[in-house]
Order: structure tokens, then C-alpha cells, then sequence
């Protein structure tokens, strides 16, 4: 391969590391806007802490458990502490598609969204501390581990196992994360009492809807650039396919919860939107625009019924993120099994195994740093501290100040 | 001299100010309320389950007036604010002591 | 007949209303004050530097009822409304003229 | 026992919390409500039209106090509280029968 | 030409598609900020669904209207249901520049833009699903349509009708559907009284604010994508004519707006960005930078005045959609035979019959269409429902929980 | 260098621009949420104008006395009026890297940012025309001309400086214009009295959380693109030393906020991470992923400290810019001479010249221009005006509406 299309190529895989940047504000925003007003702050600071954890994290030991070169049975492996860079002529670096850097970053970028699925289903209760230390054994042990049966060369891989850009890898292992996270966790206070279910309202909407559209937005990095190249038809096919999941998927919740609900729920259109995309990442290249449609719809459809069914089962996540992450996440992989190019019984059994498989281990491995989180540090949050709210229990700071005190108003230290 | 406190609907709030500016009532003091009574808060739905506020926004209307006018306020009010179904609210007349204007401390009937 | 305004902590509406039901007290007018008493504001801290603001947020339940009724009311809110810490805040009881239910113009006892 | 109800100025509060410290008076309630009167709103323009509310944005400082306190409480808020122009607001002084420290159930005089 | 400059080329138009894509969600903040609170959570919505289905419906039928191949004298034409990729080497399509995925998916965008433009002149009053039915009309029928008229080669192209980017082809006829739109629809309840014109302030200026920024963002993509390959001169003049057209919008009205009304409205200014925007968008890659400010300058002085007008035509446009895109489209697509390479007044000529002739079948469709569903579904909210707001009425659902309600304050169903 | 690789470097570089046009959305917002809400408008609408000025005013001077070409001794020289589009072969134009036309809207881009950094500084108390007057003078002329002495090939240069993105030549520039100018402008009332420092919280934190994370978003093509080619390895390196650097500022600036404040702000983490980013600007190329964290930490460390080192000099800064851009500029400025691959003690003293000739220069003409216009226009609105709120002194526009007024509620003009 020539220095132009190295250029070239390398370029679009950076471009798509500043896409998949800014889905951690889409992340941001979104929860921030699903979660009550009292608990704003609280929810921003561990997603602007997540990022950096999990980028410096990753760089220390995430990548190299993640792509060790040489693994144990295709299980686990390490190559070192921080990065090494290859010998050599970097054009040869990854087929000649890009450097060694932006392997990494790249990388990193996804490293760091498991935690953030996470942080929005325990979002209103949980301790930030004993988060933040979660979130960096999620980030830099579990996560790269189960990348590395497939995405690293491994058993998974060896096996047929099929996840373009991360349906399972990603999405449904935050997912599974967020619901080891939640069991433990218990819901918030007052949302099931006996007479049912209570909604908690998130305080600002439009800001969860900044949150989807910039989702969606950085997504076709998240999944364009997954192609590790800048192909013009794989990436121009997927970028087809994404779209028109996405947009399946808002419609496809538009019906469902209209049909369910009598009304028209923003949240879930929205978490529609996140369905389609959710699900059509495992097969993005592999899917005709129909097929994905139809992946989309599917996910849409699938939306307002799983929320309910989270409520029915009282596992309380207040930005939808099991269902859009888990259950979508397990849903676009299967999909790879049942439309396009590699549709099959024994890949749909093959994606099943992967599914279980990295779906086992990561819930274990969350339960058990939870579990013990929980008997040492203590995982969530007073009676006293949640009805006060996080931001000012946590942070000693509202939010919102909507009329700023007068200088008279404030009592000095 | 008398205070009305007069808790109406928000829909009827500009119909009773345009009502009591007819009878060359101009001034008062309003605020948001909460009204808990027989009329329940409106219905919302979010992420498929459905609930409601116990109580309803009102709007509270207090007006400082002699003993004269006092009457024509109320009954003023009584026909501008009622729709006829459960929630149009209440009015009340608390005795007054003393009412001074701030700006030249006039007193009382003056000061109204 | 009375009026109940009672100032009572946030965190005790609740309780306060529902003692309140049980005694058949369901209708009353609720609305956000700011308290400035013995208990001072909550501590925030920004950018460095503490701070706090002089007053707590209260809540202020204005109860109209009949002279019978108003004892038993009182010492409801007493009960329920405590915590025992300073703070705990005021119920005051006023002197109603008259009282009207604006959907039907009834009365004064009819009225509550 | 009296309640003073003063109808102020946003821009006077803390002269008049001041003033009231000054005589020792420093627990009280507060409230925004919007006072309708000669003084109209803030004029507004908006996409190349000008507009005002008709209200503008005030604060009702809620005081009980004994029956000789009032007298001194109502001439410091008068005093305070006055620019001279219009606008300045009212103060009421209402009776009250009863009043209860949440806190102690202690009553009256004792309670203020 | 070769294969690393045809990937170079796709790349930016994929990237291009990105950020026009991204423009969704400046329409979206920008109207929401412009509407009354208790209208926040319904323009949302209309924008979520506008993309959604339009991207479906442009996949389905516009894609194939707007580029048929084949027309009936150069006036319409269809290709088939849904895409058909063309046959051959995938670098053989479009000279070179780009893949059939790229195309459509870059078209599908644009195509969203149209009934984004329409919803803000609608907002605050108009029935969601009939909104949507219209919105499919226009977006699936009447947009490619004329599209296909200079951009599918049709007739207007044969006459040498010029339209870069889409000050005619995507804003003025989002424009004129928006003017058909309001006139059947009425202004909002008490906007014109008796005693003159009641504004009716944006609920959240600041959200308004973040629109207009993320809409000249993606204009980077709307005029420079344009360009239809990553062609070095052509692509940096178009940034920089595009800039300081924007630029220059916002000084232009900086000043007439305070002359005019002695104060600094920020919606103004905004507004003014956005008309020179639309105002360089026929002509981004024929002017001169000189050229680009002048045209932007004019735009911005326009927009006032505009503005003006229309509120006293009782035209009620809350915001102020048909003066940035009917008005500030017109003046572009016009600037085009007065400023630039192609000045002149034949030229002049030419692009006032393709604004003319665009712009009288696009009234004509769109007033036909809201014209028969007025008669049929209605297209008005009932008075209670405008006076209590869309979002309880449509989505029993407030965009902003200040308090969130606690566990108690909630009657379950 | 060849057409197609032309084509790529010069497709990074329109990317880069587009990228560091949204740190204006990201300064906006930053600013917006930190300001009390009483203020919201006014610093939305002096940001508006900067880009708009800025560009304009760079068109016309602005880039002529930043790249002259032919200098006196090289402090200043000025090319024209306007842009020249030099003769030939665009391919010929900065070693075939990229247009003439892309150079400038590139450096367009940048120029402005200066300007921005000082709106924070000066928010809630400046007179809007003022504002604008002493921006236009900062951004055409004052930042060419220390800008021409390193970038534009002046004696700096020469000298050996090194500031590879500008964290001297635009950051700390920023922050010496922020610096004169709150020296002469004074404190917002009340923020200091007797009795100590009286915190002004901003109204919107959320909203300012948004702000940084597009600044970091936006800062991948402020580094990225000063790469000034789409070169693999340099870009892809760069990509990584500014995030790591990011990160560590957050960690940073947790771990030192917490152990001082006892308290989890926010608004210091997020200030953390923009000081990381500063601090890497100027040796983003030559550091290590190890050595890019070490800068961001000391920076992340360094923002606490500085924030309150400026309160107790009663500098007043609501935004906190003269610690991010000031310190943290001269910070990484100097770090070029202790970490990477230019480190020494000559480059260190080379480093220092180069800040202090440059603040020297900026804080002067700064303080010149604002005492002038003091003398003059004045520079700070009454008591009444800022205690009203300058949305509605200058605007007569509050920023949010929280309750529309109903039509009945509008007295017409
Ligand atoms: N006893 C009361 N004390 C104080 N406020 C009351 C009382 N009863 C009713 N209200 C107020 O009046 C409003 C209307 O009363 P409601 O019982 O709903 O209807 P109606 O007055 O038509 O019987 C309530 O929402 C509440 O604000
Ligand atoms: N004299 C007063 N007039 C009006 N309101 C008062 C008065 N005294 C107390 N309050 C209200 O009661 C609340 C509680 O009073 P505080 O003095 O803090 O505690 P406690 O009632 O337990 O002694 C105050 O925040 C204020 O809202
Ligand atoms: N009759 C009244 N009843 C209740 N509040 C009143 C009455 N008159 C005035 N107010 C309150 O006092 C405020 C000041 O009154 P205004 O007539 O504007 O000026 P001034 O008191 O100086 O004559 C009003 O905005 C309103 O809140």
C-alpha cells in the first residue's frame, strides 16, 4: 500500500476517533437531561471523569490487554505496561490503514463508552468514589479482556464469532455491566412502592434530545470507522445502514409507544433511536439499507416493551440503558445470524455463544467488584443524601443557580 | 379595611383582573400557588407509566380594600372566576388593622 | 373561622399531609417560602470559596376551616410537623370574616 | 400578636433585613409574589417588538410579632423600605389568635 | 482517475454528510429555544421524526424522483422503488468523486433540511401527526421534484439556471412550504391583537444560540460538500466565502437590527448568520471573498426588515424561518446573476425563472397538501390545547421537571 | 508532492477549521453557563460578534500582518488589504500542504479564539461596544503581530522558540488581553468585600460542562491541524499526547480540588481539563504519551492553586480564563524546555523569552487600548445596569422565559 492511501485512510480512522469523542458528550447530556434536576451535576462529573479515567487507563494497561499480540488459548494476555511502538516503517503498521497512535486512540475512544452505558443506570444513587473505582477495573480489566476474544485475535475470533463494531463488545457489555450494577444497586427511593411503579421524571429533555442527535452523530464514526479504512463502499455502506437503523428505530418506537402508551413519549423515540443504532453495529457492513430497516424497526419496536419490562422486574435504570444497550446490543448481534451477507443457523448459533460467553463473564466480573465495593467502600448513597440530591450532597453545588444570590445573600466561610 | 384572598383558576386570571379593573380595582398582589382539593393535578406519562400531581397551579390574588368596596370585590370576583365545575377555588376576607403605603407612610383608608 | 398558614420543613410535607388526611383535612393551598429564622441555609461551595444563603427553603400550608375543627388541625401539624431541632418552624392561626367557594358562591361554612 | 405582611421592593430587601436586624427582628418569611399597581414592568423588546409585563417582580416578608413590637417592626420597614417614587409597596398589619413553635409546641407570646 | 484520490474524495463527502447531518440538531435546538416552554418537547419531537423519516422515505421513493436518470422533459422522472447500485466499478460512478452509497446518503440529508425548515414556521400550534403527513408529502414528492429540475439535470439545468449548494433548491423551498404552511394555519392565539403585534419571546435564547453555531458548522459540509469532491481550491474558497458570508450576516445585522429597533437582540444576530449563510449558499463557489461579504452583509440587513414585514402581514413565523430561508434564498439564488463569475444579466434572468418556477410548484403542492389535510385530519390544535401547550396536550409531558416531583407526590395509574 | 496527497493535507487542515470553528460554540457556552443568568445574553452575544468581527477583520488586516512574507527585522511588516492569492500552482502554495485560501480560514479560525478568551474574563460587567471596539484592535492587530514572530516566520523564530500550536501565541495572548483588561475594569460588585470573597456561581452548569467537552472536541483540530499536514504519524501522535493530556488535567485537577475544597466542583475539573489542553498546545508533537500526561497532571494541579491565587488578588475572573490560558499557556510553553524531544535549558531560556516578550508586548497594547477606550467610551456598565442583569440593560431580553407570557400579559408599544 502507497504513503497517499495510508494518509489517507489513517486520516479517516483519526477523524472518527473525534466522533466517537464527542459521544461521550452525546452521553453526557443525555443523562444529565434523564436524570432529576438535583443530580445534575453529579452525573456530568462521572462522565467527564470517566473519559479521563478510562483514557489514561487504557493507555496503562487496557491496549495491551486488549491487543497483546500473543494470548494464552486466545483467552488473555499482556503485552506491557503503557504502548510500545512497533519497529519499523509505520505504513506496515495494521495492514498499511493506519499508525500505531491511532490504533490507540482510537481504541481508547470505545474503551471508554462501556463505563459511560454504566454510569447511566446507576445514575441518582450511586457514590461517586466507589463509581469511579468500578468504572476503572470495568475500563482497564473486564473490558479488554472480553475485546480481546474477538477484537484482539481471540477464541471468539478463531470461532466465526461476528461483531463489526461492537453490538457485544461495546454495547451489551456495558450493558450486562449496568446490570450487575443495578442488582446490587436497588432502585431509587420511592420509584416501586406498592401501589407500582412511580416515574421519575428527568428535569430537562431537550437536553436529552442534544444528547441522542449527538449520538447519532458520532456514531458514524463509532461504526464508519470500524472499517479500519476509508474503503469508499465499506464506509459509504455503512454509513447508509447506520442511518437508516437509526431513523427505523424512531419510527419504529414512534408506533410502538403510541400504540402502548396513548401518548407520544420523546424519551423513547429517542431511546428508539439508540436501539437501531445499538443493533445494527454487529452487521453495519453486512446488511443491504432494507435489511438494515429492518434491524432498526425490530430495535425500535423492541424499546418500549423492554423498558417496561426492566420497571415490571424493578430494576431501576432511569436513562433506559439496559434496553438499549443490553437488549439491543443482543438483538443486533443476532441479527447477523438471521440478515445479510453471513445470515446462517450455525452463525446464529456461533453469535449466540458469543453473546453468553462475554455476557457471562462480564456480568460475573462486575457483580463480584460491585460486591465487593459494596462491602467495603459502600455503594450508594444516604437516605439523607438522595432525597438532598447528589450535587449537593457530593458537590455542595446546584445545578442550576436561577437567580444568582446577591453578593448581601452570602454568608462568607 | 379588609384582605381578599381569592384563589383561583389560572385560566380565569386574566378575566377576573379585566373583571376588577371595571370596578376601578387595579392593584393587588399575585402569586403561584398549589391548590390540594377536590380537583386533581394533571395527567403525564413518562416511559410508560402514567401519573399526576396531587394538586393544581392556582393563582392567588391578594387585594388590601376598605370596608365599602369590599363586597363588590368578592361578588366581582364570584362571577368572573367560576366556570360552574369543581376547582374554581375560594375567596376569603381576613380583617385588617392598620395598611400603610410605604412610599409617604400614608395611613390606612388612605393608603389603599 | 379560621386560617391556618403553617410553615413547616420540605422535608415534612408529606408527612404533614398525610396526618392531615387522616383527619379528613384534604383540601388546602401550598406554596415555596424562604425561611429566615434560628437555622441557616445549606453550605455550598464554589470554585474555592464557601458560601451559603441565609434562609432554607419552606413550604407554607394555608388551611381555611371552621373554628370547631381548628384545634384538632393545630395540633395535628404540631404532632406531624415536628422534628424536635430547631427549625421546625410556625403554624399561626387568623381570624376569617367570610369565606366563598367561587363555583357556586356558597357561604362560609358551606364554603370549606 | 400581629402578622405584618410587607409588600416590598426586590431592589430594598436587604436594607429592610438589615434595618429589621438592627432591631432584632430577624426571623421572618419571605416570598416573591408579583405586585400589580401604578408602577408598570420592565419594558421588553423582542424581535422588533417592544412589550412589558404589567407586573412587576416584588418580595412579601412575612412577620409575626407581638402585639408591642409591631408598632417599631411597621416604622423601620416604612423607613427602610421608601424611595419616594411610586412603587415603593404596602404594609398590613393583620390580627392573629394563635400562634405555635412547630419545634416545642410552645404557644403564643413564647412562640415568637 | 485513481483509486486514492476517489477515496479521498468519498471520504469528504461522507464527512460532509456528517455535518450537514448535524444541522438537524441546530434546527432543533434553535426552534426549541425560539418556542414557549410548554412547546419545547413537541418541536423536538417533529424534528426527531422529520430526519427519521425523511432519511426512510428519501431511501424509498425521493432518491429515485430527484435522480431518475431518465426524465419526461427534464420535468420528472422515477428510477424504482428504494436504491439500485449501479453496475461496474464502484470508482466509475459519479466521475470518480464518490460511491452510489455516498451519493444517496449525502442527498438524504439535504433532503431532511426541507420539512425542518417548515416545522419551525408551524411551531407552537400544529396537530404533530398531521405535521408529519405533510412532512412525508413534501420530503418523499415535492423536494425531489424540483431538485431534479437543476440538480437531476432537468430542465432548469439545461438553461443554465445555477444553484450551487441549495439557496433555492433546499431553503427557499423549504420557504415557500413554509409560507403555504402558515397562511392555512393562522398565526399563534394572540400574537395579533387589536392594539398590534404581542411577541411572543423563545423560552431558552441561549438554546437558540447553540443551534445557530451547530447550523453554520454544518454549512461547512452543506456548501463545501458540495463541491462534490475534496477538489483543494474549489472546497477551501467555498469554506472561506461561506465564513465570511455568515460572518458578515451577523455584522449586517447587528446594525440594521439596532438602528431599527435601538437594541441588541441576540436573535437578531442569529438570524442574520443564518440569512447570509442561505444567502452564499447559490453562489459559495463562484465569489470572490470581497463578493461573499457583500452578499452576507446584504442578507443580514435584509433580516430585520423581514422579520418586520412578516409580523405585519400578520404572517405569524416564531422563528423566522421565511426570512431566512424564503427571503435570504431568494436574494442568493438572485446574487448569484449580480455578483461572481456568472454575473450578468442573462444569468439574472435565468435564476429568477428557476426561482419563480420552483417557487410557485412548491407553494402550489405544499397549499394543496395542508389544504386537503386541513379538510380532513385538521392541521390546528384545539384552543385549550394551544393555550395549556403541545407538549401536555400531544406528550402529557413537560420538557423541564424544575422539581422533580418526589415518590409521593405520584398517583400511580 | 503530488495531487492526490495535496488533496488529503488539505482536506485535514478544512476538517481542522471546521473543528476549531466549534471551540466558539464550546468558548460560548463555557462562558454562558458560568455567568449568572442575568448576564446569559450579553456573553452569548459578544461571542457571536467576535467570530463574526474576527473573521472579517482578519480578512481585511489581520492575516496581512500575521504572514506579511517580507518583514522589518522581523517585528512587523503588512502584505495588503484583503487576501492576494499568490500566482501559480496551488500545489506550489506551503510546500503543497494546503491552499492559500485554506491557510487563511485556518488561521482565521484561531485568530479569534484570542478574543473569546478575554470575553470570559471581562463577562457581567463590560460594556458591550467596548467590548467589541478593543476586540476588533486585539484580534487584527495586536495578535498578528506577536503571532508574525513565530509564525509568521519573525524573530522568535529565529531565535529557536518553540510553540507548536499556541499555547504562548494564542492562549497566554488570551490571557494577557484577559488579564489588562479585568486590571482596569475591576471586580463585579459584591464578588469582594470585607468580608471575603462572596462566590458568584454560575447559572448553568450543564451547560457549561457542554462547553468543554466541544473545546476538547474542537482542540483535536486546533493541535491535529497545526500538524499542518495530514502526516500520519505527526497527526496521529498529536491526537494522543493532547487527550492524554486532557485526561491527566481532569485527574488532576480532581485529586488537588478535593484535598483543598474538601468538595467535588465541577467546574474546577472542567477547567482542569482545559488547562491540560493548553498545556500540551505548545509541544503536543514532541512529548511522549507518558510525557503528555505529566503536563496535563501539572496543569490539572495547577488550576485550584491559580484560581485562588487570582481571587486573592481580587482579580475578578468568572470564568476562570487567566488561570486556564495564562498560567496553564506559559506552563506549557515552558514544559517544551523540560519534557520531549527538544528539552534543555537553552530551549528553556528561549521558551522564556519567547513569554515574556510576547506578554509583555500583549499586556501592554491590551492595557493601552482598554485605558484609551475607558477614558473614552467607558469601559463598565453602571451599578444599576449590571445589578439589573446586562441581558436586560443591553438587550432588553432575558435569556429564558419561564412562563410565556400570555398575549393578555403584553402591554403593545
Ligand atoms: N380549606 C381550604 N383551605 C385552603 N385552601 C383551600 C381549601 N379548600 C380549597 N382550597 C383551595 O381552593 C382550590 C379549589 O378547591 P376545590 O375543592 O378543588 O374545588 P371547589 O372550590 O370548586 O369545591 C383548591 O385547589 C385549594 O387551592
Ligand atoms: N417571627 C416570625 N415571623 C414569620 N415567620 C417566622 C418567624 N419566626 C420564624 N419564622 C419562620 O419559621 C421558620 C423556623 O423558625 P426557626 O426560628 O428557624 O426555628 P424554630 O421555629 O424551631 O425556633 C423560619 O425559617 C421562618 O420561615
Ligand atoms: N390594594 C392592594 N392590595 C394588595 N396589594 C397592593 C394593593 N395596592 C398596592 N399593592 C401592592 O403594592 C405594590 C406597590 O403599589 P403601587 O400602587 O405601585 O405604588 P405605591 O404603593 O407607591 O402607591 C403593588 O405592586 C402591589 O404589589
Amino acid at each position: 500500500m502507497d504513503t497517499n492511501l495510508f494518509t489517507t485512510n489513517n486520516l479517516w480512522i483519526l477523524i472518527a476517533t473525534v466522533l466517537v469523542f464527542i459521544m461521550h458528550l452525546g452521553f453526557a447530556t443525555l443523562e444529565a437531561g434523564l436524570v432529576q434536576r438535583k443530580n445534575a451535576i453529579n452525573i456530568l462529573f462521572k462522565n467527564v471523569m470517566i473519559v479521563s479515567i478510562g483514557l489514561v487507563s487504557y493507555y496503562i494497561i487496557g491496549f495491551s490487554l486488549m491487543y497483546p499480540g500473543e494470548s494464552w488459548n486466545g483467552l488473555i494476555g499482556f503485552a506491557q505496561f503503557g504502548l510500545a511502538l512497533p519497529e519499523g516503517d509505520s505504513i506496515g503498521y495494521a495492514d498499511g490503514s493506519y499508525t500505531y497512535w491511532t490504533d490507540f486512540i482510537f481504541q481508547g475512544m470505545f474503551a471508554a463508552t462501556c463505563c459511560t452505558i454504566v454510569s447511566g443506570a446507576v445514575a441518582e444513587r450511586m457514590k461517586l468514589e466507589s463509581f469511579l473505582v468500578i468504572s476503572l477495573l470495568f475500563v482497564s480489566i473486564s473490558y479488554p479482556i472480553t475485546g480481546m476474544w474477538k477484537w484482539g485475535g481471540g477464541w471468539l475470533d478463531e470461532m466465526g464469532f461476528y461483531d463489526f463494531a461492537g453490538s457485544t463488545l461495546v454495547h451489551s457489555v456495558g450493558g450486562w455491566g449496568a446490570l450487575a450494577a443495578i442488582i446490587l444497586l436497588g432502585p431509587r427511593l420511592g420509584k416501586y412502592s406498592k401501589n407500582g411503579i412511580n416515574p421519575i421524571p428527568g428535569h430537562n429533555i431537550p437536553l436529552a434530545a442534544v444528547g441522542v442527535f449527538l449520538l447519532w452523530f458520532g456514531w458514524f464514526g463509532f461504526n464508519g470507522g470500524s472499517v479500519l479504512s476509508a474503503d469508499p463502499d465499506a464506509v459509504s455502506l455503512v454509513f447508509v445502514t447506520t442511518s437508516l437503523a437509526a431513523a427505523a428505530g424512531a419510527i419504529g418506537s414512534f408506533f410502538t409507544a403510541h400504540a402502548l402508551f396513548k401518548s407520544h413519549d420523546l424519551t423513547m423515540v429517542l431511546n428508539g433511536i439508540l436501539g437501531g443504532l445499538v443493533g445494527i453495529t454487529a452487521g453495519a457492513d453486512l446488511m443491504s439499507p432494507m435489511e438494515s430497516i429492518l434491524i432498526g424497526l425490530i430495535a425500535g419496536i423492541i424499546i418500549p416493551f423492554s423498558v417496561v419490562f426492566f420497571d415490571k422486574m424493578k430494576l431501576d435504570d432511569p436513562v433506559g440503558a439496559t434496553s438499549v444497550h443490553l437488549v439491543c446490543g443482543i438483538w443486533g448481534t443476532l441479527a447477523v445470524g438471521i440478515f445479510g451477507s453471513m445470515a446462517g443457523l450455525s452463525q446464529l448459533m456461533t453469535q449466540l455463544i458469543g453473546i453468553v460467553s462475554i455476557g457471562v463473564f462480564t456480568f460475573i466480573f462486575v457483580f463480584a467488584v460491585v460486591y465487593i465495593v459494596k462491602a467495603t467502600m459502600g455503594i450508594r448513597v444516604s437516605v439523607e443524601e438522595e432525597t438532598q440530591g447528589l450535587d449537593m450532597a457530593e458537590h455542595d453545588m446546584p445545578a442550576y443557580h436561577d437567580l444568582a444570590p446577591r453578593s448581601e445573600d452570602l454568608a462568607v466561610k | 379595611m379588609k384582605k381578599i384572598e381569592a384563589i383561583i383558576r389560572k385560566s380565569k386570571f386574566e378575566t377576573v383582573k379585566d373583571a376588577l379593573a371595571n370596578i376601578n380595582v387595579k392593584f393587588f398582589t399575585a402569586q403561584d400557588v398549589k391548590g390540594y382539593g377536590l380537583q386533581k393535578g394533571e395527567k403525564m406519562v413518562y416511559r410508560g407509566s402514567s401519573y399526576g400531581t396531587e394538586y393544581i397551579d392556582r393563582i392567588q390574588m391578594d387585594i388590601y380594600t376598605s370596608d365599602e368596596k369590599c363586597g363588590d370585590i368578592v361578588s366581582t370576583i364570584l362571577k368572573a372566576g367560576a366556570t360552574g365545575e369543581i376547582g374554581d377555588g375560594k375567596i376569603t376576607v381576613l380583617p385588617i388593622e392598620n395598611i400603610y403605603r410605604i412610599r409617604n407612610a400614608e395611613e390606612n383608608e388612605m393608603a389603599i
